[in-house]
């Protein structure tokens, strides 16, 4: 019995700090999207509160939860209010499963990898049921978008990790990074080159990115799904979108780059290579961002089904046959 | 078409699953370029029938210039495109000149020229910002809003203003360029063409900018012809139609430049006659430049150009005999400004914009008409959008290059 | 260009009335026949460009010689010949109306709808005659000479006196 | 080669390496308003309007004649005068800009035979109400000062004497006028 409470104790407290640090990151990530495409566009960007504008994240907060939560008439209000939670619920519940360090994963079970992928394709019901909601024509085009951009690119993506599965042989994501410590490469990102890009791309286009942003397209749809949004959910669909960012890099740097594991041992933290890696990706997303320009959405269907899922299902037998010889 | 209240009355009585989705985008939307109201049936994503509706923006330019003199009514003219106003300026004045008969001076044909080429190059930079912006790349809209803001530094030197300038007017320009802006000018000149490698580099050949534009709204040239687009619309369809070539004004004669086509027609060879003429704007500016020497000195108002404050009447004062004090003139009226009209047109950067302007011999014009290329460019929208998709129509509005103060006057 | 205004004058004797010499040669046209005129002139003469179509209202115009309250200008241009060419319809005011032309040039579309918004002038065989640029449910036609230029109160646009009533009581 | 090239994206490699350039590299373009370079604008640029005060009389230059009112294009300027008995010279009693109507063309200044009325280059203005926006004499005189105080002295509006006006076309006052 006593075990079982130290064990309750030590994951909520666990939990308690990674949602505090992942929240963190989350604000900071607006804040360092904001800068850097600012620097990217020779604009200064945020600096008016707190020294450089560290504390713009904060004040956003702040600002958007004392906001009037404007409710339109005629909106389906049940699932108004919790759409955008699904959302972040979604989002955020796959921080638990990564695992940050060898010691350190607040949820080590063995079928890691499949549970991520659930929650992710989840929280794009979030998305859907806040553009049917709304009773919006922006936002019910907007929904409309989200479902057909997460059923096509959910297939890519989950054929580009089926690979990473294939060569590691396991769904744990412990095992996943464990597996390519022990390989030849050190890193599944040289075999799993292929696999690796096609799961970038996926994850931009699961995280509604640019240049897959189109169920928000704010020159198309306005805001799309969360058009008619105000105050506090507005900014839980912007904590959800960027939970789903911080996630989508977490499994990719789990998946593909060996979590953290690096060239040599840094002292006192642990997470250091995980994290450095992390930050990489997300500054690829941010990057992508400021240069490319917004694909269609026909283009955008025609990219998944004809160009990245042949290519994740070529990689895969490719896998599977190399497996098979080896 | 039907009003939209009548539309939602039909939606109501029919079968829900025969309902057209009707899409109301405007006068308030993130990428109409102003208050135009787009009204929208559609299929999906697909438009079956597209609706402009435009007016928000009437401020009645026409009338208000049948209610004050010509020198006044060039100050209306840099609020109809308000991001080229010097071509407007100079459309005005290039009619009122003709309907005068007054000759301008040859330097302050050189300057209109710059300034007009200098509200083409603004012109383009914001056109493909906004362009590059509805398309999603965002960073194409800062590069050149920077580099306009350099052009509009310029102009605040040369005229005291940023935007609505009133630079151009009858008989001449406003005053002279100094030496300082002249230097300027050819430092811009200088730096100008890297920059424009900067934009190419980041949309030019990218893939998903060619997936966007390439076969967007195709108007052949017949086609193009007879919806009455001009401007680097008409050219994209492959006809080298440029007034600037056809029926030089200004100094347009005598600099050397070349008029870029496109072949297909379509958005990307809109987007590239563009590019081209950014360009050759830049070498326009510099020929001018050059020029400026040769008539170091000149005025920059013709001599019989109108006061600023034309007067409501002239009479014919009587030879004799010798007025009494206090009565200066006795006789007839003379006209201000001879009675009859006259048709000019400028190659302004949207398109051909022409004034026809009739007088009836007082300082105020009878009847003042612009025709502005955004008015009929919009009326080509339902033609060009037909059968595309949302995410094209604002292609679409961007690659027409459509200002409402421009079309709604 | 002599030769092509003799030859439409020998041609269309019974539409053209006048021929002026202005900036740009200006033919002055009857409204019947005006459209096998035009017609002639895009599809045989090559006047494929319509640049502008305007209405011009000449109420108490001093020195006016002729007694038609409105006059519709169109400017055509020959992008092979470069000819720019002005032609007039005049127009009663009892009788306003004028023929179409937007059968011939889908630009003209537009611009007749304009100018039946601006003075009143209807044209038969439009698609689709209303107003662009007023509401459509403005009264008057703004470019009219008569029309008042400072509005009494009394004189206010009914929707906006509707609006206006709505929120104050 | 161009299959190779497709494939490896070249072209969007070529897009992110300039972003990345000028993230690394480029100065920011923009300025830091008010707190570190406060830009000052073109002389002539047309500002906030202002009426001349006469340092012998400490009063408005103007003379009422009347030549601003009637070229604005927009109607926003209203003077009232009334004449001296004795001297027949007209006195301003009223000069009043509604500086929400004005668009700033410019014509009064330019028309101004003592060059009375200046658009100053004061851009940095604002009204709480409509009435702050509606300039009374008293109000324009102020602005002067304001302005002036900013200024080396003399000051000479290019649009007093534009530079493409022939002298011989100005009037006398204009012509020999050279600042305030």
């Amino acid at each position: 019995m006593g075990e079982l409470i130290d064990k309750l104790i030590f994951t909520v407290i666990a939990a308690v700090i990674l949602l505090v640090i992942a929240l963190l990151h989350v604000a900071y990530l607006t804040y360092a999207e904001r800068k850097i495409i600012a620097r990217m566009q020779q604009r200064l960007g945020p600096n008016r509160v707190g020294p450089r504008g560290l504390l713009q994240p904060i004040a956003d907060m702040l600002k958007l939860l004392t906001k009037e939560d404007i409710v339109p008439y005629g909106v389906d209000k049940p699932i108004f209010y919790i759409a955008p939670f699904i959302s972040l619920v979604c989002a955020g519940t796959g921080v638990a499963l990564i695992p940050l360090w060898e010691k350190f994963v607040l949820s080590n079970i063995n079928v890691g990898l499949l549970f991520i992928l659930a929650l992710s394709s989840l929280s794009a019901y979030g998305v859907i049921l806040s553009g049917w909601a709304s009773n919006s024509r922006y936002a019910f085009l907007g929904g409309l978008r989200a479902s057909a951009q997460v059923v096509s690119y959910e297939i890519a993506m989950s054929l580009a990790l089926l690979s990473v599965v294939l060569m590691a042989g396991s769904l744990n994501l412990m095992d996943i990074v464990k597996a390519q410590i022990n390989s030849p490469y050190k890193i599944y990102l040289i075999p799993q080159i292929i696999a690796f890009f096609v799961f970038i791309i996926s994850a931009i286009a699961e995280c509604n990115r640019v240049p897959f942003d189109l169920p928000e397209a704010e020159t198309e749809l306005v805001a799309g799904y969360f058009v008619e949004y105000s105050a506090m959910r507005f900014a839980i669909f912007y904590l959800a979108e960027y939970f789903g960012m911080v996630v989508m890099s977490a499994l990719a740097v789990t998946c593909f780059l060996g979590g953290w594991i690096g060239p040599f041992e840094v002292p006192y933290i642990p997470f250091f290579w995980f994290l450095i890696k992390l930050y990489f990706i997300l500054f690829v997303y941010i990057w992508v961002r400021a240069t490319l320009p917004r694909y269609r959405y026909d283009q955008l269907m025609g990219l998944g089904w004809k160009v990245l899922i042949p290519v994740a299902i070529v990689n895969l037998f490719l896998t599977a046959f190399l497996k098979l010889i080896v | 078409m039907a009003t939209y209240l009548e539309i939602n009355k039909k939606q109501v009585n029919e079968e829900k699953w025969e309902e057209p989705f009707y899409l109301n985008m405007g006068p308030q939307h993130p990428s109409t370029h102003g208050v135009l109201r787009l009204f929208l049936e559609l299929e999906g994503e697909t438009i079956v029938n597209c609706t402009p509706i435009i007016g928000y923006l009437h401020r009645g330019v026409e009338k208000l210039g049948e209610n004050l003199n010509y020198n006044q009514a060039i100050v209306l003219s840099d609020r109809l495109d308000y991001i080229a106003s010097a071509a407007n300026n100079t459309a005005f004045a290039l009619a009122f000149e003709k309907l005068m008969g007054l000759e301008v001076p040859r330097r302050a044909k050189l300057l209109r020229t710059i300034v007009c080429e200098m509200a083409r190059i603004c012109n383009h930079l914001l056109w493909l910002a906004t362009h590059a912006l509805d398309i999603g790349a965002m960073t194409v809209f800062l590069y050149c809003f920077r580099d306009r803001e350099w052009l509009l530094n310029i102009y605040e030197k040369i005229c005291g203003a940023r935007l609505t300038h009133t630079y151009v007017r009858v008989g001449g320009v406003r005053q002279d360029f100094t030496q300082e802006i002249i230097d300027e000018l050819y430092k811009f000149t200088e730096e100008f063409p890297p920059r424009i490698y900067d934009y190419e580099t980041l949309i030019d050949v990218n893939r998903i900018w060619l997936k966007r534009t390439k076969g967007i709204a195709v108007v052949p040239p017949e086609d193009a012809i007879n919806l009455g687009l001009t401007g680097p619309c008409l050219r994209g369809s492959g006809i080298a139609y440029d007034v600037r070539k056809f029926r030089p004004y200004d100094a347009y004669g005598e600099v050397d430049f070349v008029v870029p086509t496109g072949k297909n027609g379509d958005t990307y060879d809109r987007y590239r006659v563009r590019m081209e003429e950014l360009r050759q704007a830049n070498s326009i500016i510099r020929q001018c430049l050059d020029k400026l020497p040769e008539t170091e000195g000149e005025p920059v108002v013709a001599e019989d150009a109108p006061d600023l404050l034309m007067p409501e009447r002239i009479k014919k004062p009587e030879p004799k005999p010798v007025p009494k004090k206090g009565v200066i003139f006795r006789g007839a009226d003379v006209p201000v400004v001879p009675p009859g009209e006259a048709f000019a047109a400028i190659e302004s950067p949207k398109g051909e914009l022409s004034v026809y302007v009739v007088s009836d011999g007082s300082s105020k014009p009878w009847r003042l008409r612009v025709r502005t290329p955004s008015f009929v460019h919009i009326s080509a929208i339902p033609y060009m959008t037909k059968n595309h998709m949302i995410a094209d129509l604002i292609a679409i509005i961007g690659t027409l290059d459509i200002v409402l103060g421009d079309s709604d006057r | 260009m002599e030769e092509l205004l003799n030859e439409l004058k020998e041609k269309f004797s019974s539409v053209i009335i006048e021929v002026q010499e202005k900036d740009y040669p200006t033919l002055i046209c009857k409204r019947t026949g005006f459209l096998d005129l035009i017609k002639h002139l895009k599809e045989e003469k090559g006047f494929k460009y319509l640049i502008d179509l305007c209405g011009v209202d000449y109420l108490n115009y001093p020195k006016k010689n002729f007694e038609e309250r409105f006059e519709v200008v169109y400017h055509l241009y020959n992008l092979d010949s470069k000819v720019l060419l002005r032609l007039k319809v005049r127009i009663p005011e009892e009788d306003c109306w004028h023929h179409s032309v937007t059968p011939l040039w889908r630009t003209a579309d537009w611009f007749e709808r304009e100018c039946y918004d601006m003075f009143g002038i209807k044209f038969k065989g439009h698609p689709n005659l209303r107003r662009v640029l007023m509401p459509d449910d403005w009264e008057g036609h703004p470019l009219r000479k008569d029309y008042p230029v400072y509005l009494e109160e009394e004189q206010e646009w009914d929707t906006y006196k509707k609006f206006i009533q709505k929120y104050k009581g | 080669m161009k299959i190779l090239e497709k494939a490896l994206l070249i072209e969007i490699l070529k897009g992110l390496a300039l972003t990345l350039r000028k993230m690394l590299f480029a100065k920011p373009v923009t300025i830091e308003y008010f707190d570190k370079v406060r830009p000052v604008p073109a002389p002539g640029f047309r500002g906030r309007h202002a009426l001349v005060r006469d340092e012998k009389t400490g009063d408005t230059l103007c003379i009422a004649c009347m030549r601003c009112v009637r070229v604005c294009p927009s109607k926003c300027i209203n003077v009232e005068y009334e004449v001296d008995k004795e001297t027949k010279k007209r006195k301003v009693v009223k000069y009043e800009i509604d500086a929400l109507r004005c668009v700033y063309c410019g014509y009064c200044e330019e028309v101004c035979p003592v060059n009375a009325v200046v658009l100053t280059e004061w851009y940095e203005y604002v009204g709480l109400k409509r009435e702050d926006l509606f300039f009374d004499k008293e109000k324009l005189l102020k602005n002067w000062d304001e302005f002036i105080a900013t200024q080396k002295r003399p000051y000479l509006n290019p649009f007093w004497k534009p530079r493409g006006i022939p002298k011989k076309f100005l009037p006398a006052k204009k012509r020999q006028f050279t600042g305030v």
